[in-house]
């Protein structure tokens, strides 16, 4: 059977370069960079040379990156490392209410010490309105988080103006970019952020290790004390294959972004122009054009989600509903809740998120088998049937 | 959150799948909230159920639990099917993953208020 | 030149049957195990048979294993955790002045927050008394943290009576078994901690990613919070390859624990017994027999360790000064200091560590080395020359 | 934390490591808690360093700038040799790593420990 992959928003394959460039560093290389002996000082070279390397997709120094155990830890340093070094200026945090789970539940941990969380609402297609980010930052604000690309649906959240408020009331400013870098652009230049989140294992690099941006001269406090590892704010023997193949996973989306880009919006469109020929009834949810080239976040007009994976899986198609890390979990998604899309909408939708090994066979064979899926599932659809009637 | 050989045979080839044409009962659970919508139809004669279908908006677990009810009460008297809980569903698919159990919740449901449903009308017919 | 790598609790180099075991979990393998689809499943299989492994090392429940990012984690997570948890209860810890920085500085910072930390003392051999222990629970004491075997030293601590202690006050203990694993038993039922740590990097396996047990029952926060991850204790894509490794690494050293012990007690005693024919005024620091059969902590009279660790690792040999960790620092190190070891005695100690592919030709090739080495550097000091005055 | 090549070779070939006998400054400093000691000996004619010897117990920066200040003051006039900074030191030894400048102050500070002790001795004397 055919094999389609299709849920790379939750996670990627390692790309072959990225692993040839991690072995030696199991083996061979295999020192402790805080050993002063050559095997030391080896695997010292390799973590500051990745550090470069995932400087450059920031155009930051690279003493602002800092290496984590992945997204989730790099949202959590942000979110609560601000929050604690900073709570004699305030305790009250801005967030947006499509936030990553990472995000929500710091903030939530958060809310039982004694923190103030504002959570901004977003528009139907997931965005945040400048002026409600205005009107809600107060005195003790001292950090507000938007992402710049939803995970469930791929919208790209244009935070330049939300930026520049925050910057404007000297209030830190930090973006989940886990599902953006790679995709597009985050020059922290032109973008202004203090701090954003990245995470190796969506960008064809190893799960379990991840990097923040920290701008020069923000009070953080680290969340794991230890050693002197990643100057004082990040213990913990560092993962030095997981950071080589970090730093060589970002150099290589940032090599090729433009003809990926231009290869995955050629994929996703065809994928969705003959979805909509074949399959009635769909709708996209998220913003048409703002959004990253490779995912599509669909719902299907009476049939739930999962049943539409489970099916697409026994034809070795892989996709997802929702996000990865929320399945198992009942309420709709929250993110297409705060886009007001109806219950039953939101339970009707799947993630299909194309890769860079994807070709259009794969759009051809998941069109084969989609449309009789569907079909089958609104044939014992409850809810289908009546709104035919 | 891994389905047994027996839910998934369900999902794939699920038994009674339909509308009955003027049933005898109708039960009707779940909300789009929660992602489940379950509907069943019964036919009874002589105290039997003799006929059975059932539509349903649901996960895998929603879909084979409506699947495997119908087989369960299909031709057994009412007094019968009234025993049968929701444990007996999940029994009998071979278990449920434990965030799935609320569907076989559902189904279980369904049938006790499609049997309610047939009393009631039998009462407010006689 | 020959090289002999003397510095195993440092790091190890990842074991070749081990790496083996991962390599599929980055390329055919590689789901993320959140997702429902056959990619997800897969992984979601590897992560459950790895948890059932490393329980292996503990002799506990799979359901008391959570996996981390490294031993450093594991401490922080443990002290936090149960800290933040426990707070309504109390704000005492209680923790050994010979700990990890981990556990040190976890503790420093906590301290910051209002809890109050109880530091005890150790003998010259580095041993707390059960004594003190039992003196300083108070009401408001929520957790007792003391090392299993100490990273600088070797020494094994003999926590049974220490355990008993807290557990007959019904205080939680948490022991740091990062430089205990798979080198001694620590079965749960007979020495019934509440907590460990363990760390991969140091048992063959990789860095970045490491577990704790944790009692079914206990009390205790989670310090990365997103998804539901590791039954919500735990946030964050799971370290698929990492954990797979970590599992086949916990597997491996308690297959061969004791014909490996074996071998190292061979090697650090022949070591140790034909140095002292060689080099005179050398001290063995530590327990001379309660120790764990790989690590030889000793002191060169006159001499500083880094002149020794760098004129060794130009004759390619591999050892450190203390631990890797407090590489860098200025004062001497904190577990001698602790074990009152005077200063200059302190400043003069080598780590030498052995690992399983050490081999006798090792111990022979140091020993041709190492004894003029000292002799140039001792020619060179100060304070040698004064004491042989 | 990587040493220079210079360091590495001054390490490695340490010059003028040794005592004076009969010395005209001695300039000790460190202590063992820091791990650095360092003793420094002078012979002057003609307010002129002629000979330079030291001792040190300390780690390679230690070491390599005890060699540099020896091989940097040696015939050099006190006065030139009182205007040897801390800085001097570490520039000739093509800079020395972040966490371990302060070894470069502590052969510094022993040479004008030593051109002190001669001074005094002089003073004294005189
Ligand atoms: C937007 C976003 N933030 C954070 C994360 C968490 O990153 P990680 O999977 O490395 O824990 C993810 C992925 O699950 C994500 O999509
Ligand atoms: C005793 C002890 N605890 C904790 C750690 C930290 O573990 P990791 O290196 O995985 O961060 C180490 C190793 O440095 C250690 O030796």
């Amino acid at each position: 059977m055919r094999k389609v992959y299709l849920d790379h928003s939750a996670t990627t394959p390692v790309h072959p370069e990225v692993l040839e460039a991690m072995l030696p560093y199991y083996k061979e290389k295999f020192g402790n960079p805080s050993s002063i002996h050559e095997y030391g000082k080896v695997a010292k070279v390799a973590l500051e040379e990745a550090r470069e390397k995932v400087a450059k997709l920031f155009n930051c120094s690279p003493y602002e990156i800092y290496f984590t155990s992945g997204g989730t830890e790099s949202d959590n340093l942000a979110i609560k490392g601000v929050a604690f070094a900073n709570k004699k200026k305030g305790k009250h945090i801005i967030i947006s209410s499509v936030e990553h789970h990472a995000v929500l539940e710091s903030c939530k941990f958060l809310k039982k010490e004694g923190y103030e969380i504002t959570y901004l609402p977003v528009d139907q297609y997931g965005f945040v309105d400048p002026f409600d980010l205005k009107k809600n930052i107060k005195d003790d604000t001292i950090l507000v988080s938007i992402m710049h690309v939803n995970n469930e649906t791929g919208t790209i959240q244009p935070i330049e103006e939300l930026v520049r408020i925050a910057k404007e009331k000297g209030v830190y400013f930090h973006t989940d970019a886990v599902q953006s870098a790679g995709k597009i652009p985050i020059d922290v230049g032109k973008l202004p952020v203090d701090l954003a989140s990245i995470s190796a294992h969506k960008i064809y690099g190893p799960k379990g290790v991840g990097a923040i941006y920290i701008r020069k001269g923000t009070r953080i406090i680290p969340l794991s004390h230890g050693g002197h590892h990643e100057r004082s704010r990040r213990a913990g023997t560092e993962n030095i294959p997981g950071i080589v193949g970090l730093g060589e996973a970002v150099e290589m989306v940032l090599k090729d972004m433009d003809k990926h880009n231009k290869h995955l919006k050629n994929l996703t469109e065809t994928f969705f122009k003959k979805l909509k020929e074949t399959v009635k009834d769909i709708q996209l949810n998220g913003h048409p054009e703002k959004r990253i080239p490779s995912t599509l976040n669909i719902s299907f007009k009476g049939v739930e989600g999962e049943s539409i994976i489970l099916s697409l899986d026994m034809k070795g198609v892989a996709v997802a509903s929702g996000s990865a890390c929320t399945s198992g979990s009942l309420e709709p998604s929250h993110v297409l809740s705060a886009m007001r899309i109806e219950p039953a909408v939101a339970q009707s939708s799947i993630r299909f998120s194309f890769g860079r090994e994807n070709v259009i066979d794969d759009v051809d064979y998941t069109l084969s088998v989609l449309p009789e899926i569907i079909e089958r599932l609104r044939s014992m659809s409850p809810i289908y049937a009546q709104s035919k009637k | 959150m891994s389905y047994s050989d027996k839910v998934i045979e369900h999902f794939t080839n699920p038994r009674n799948v339909g509308e009955i044409e003027n049933p005898d009962g109708v039960g009707e659970v779940g909300n789009p909230v929660c992602g489940d919508i379950m509907k069943l139809f019964i036919k009874v004669e002589n105290d039997h159920i003799v006929d059975v279908k059932f539509k349903t908006f649901g996960c895998g677990a929603a879909i084979a639990t409506s699947s495997m009810i119908t087989e369960l009460v299909k031709n057994k008297t009412l007094e019968e099917a009234e025993k049968i809980s929701r444990k007996t569903v999940a029994d009998a698919l071979d278990g449920l993953p434990k965030n799935k159990l609320h569907c076989s919740n559902l189904a279980a449901d369904a049938l006790h208020k499609a049997i309610e449903d047939y009393k009631k009308r039998k009462k407010s017919n006689a």
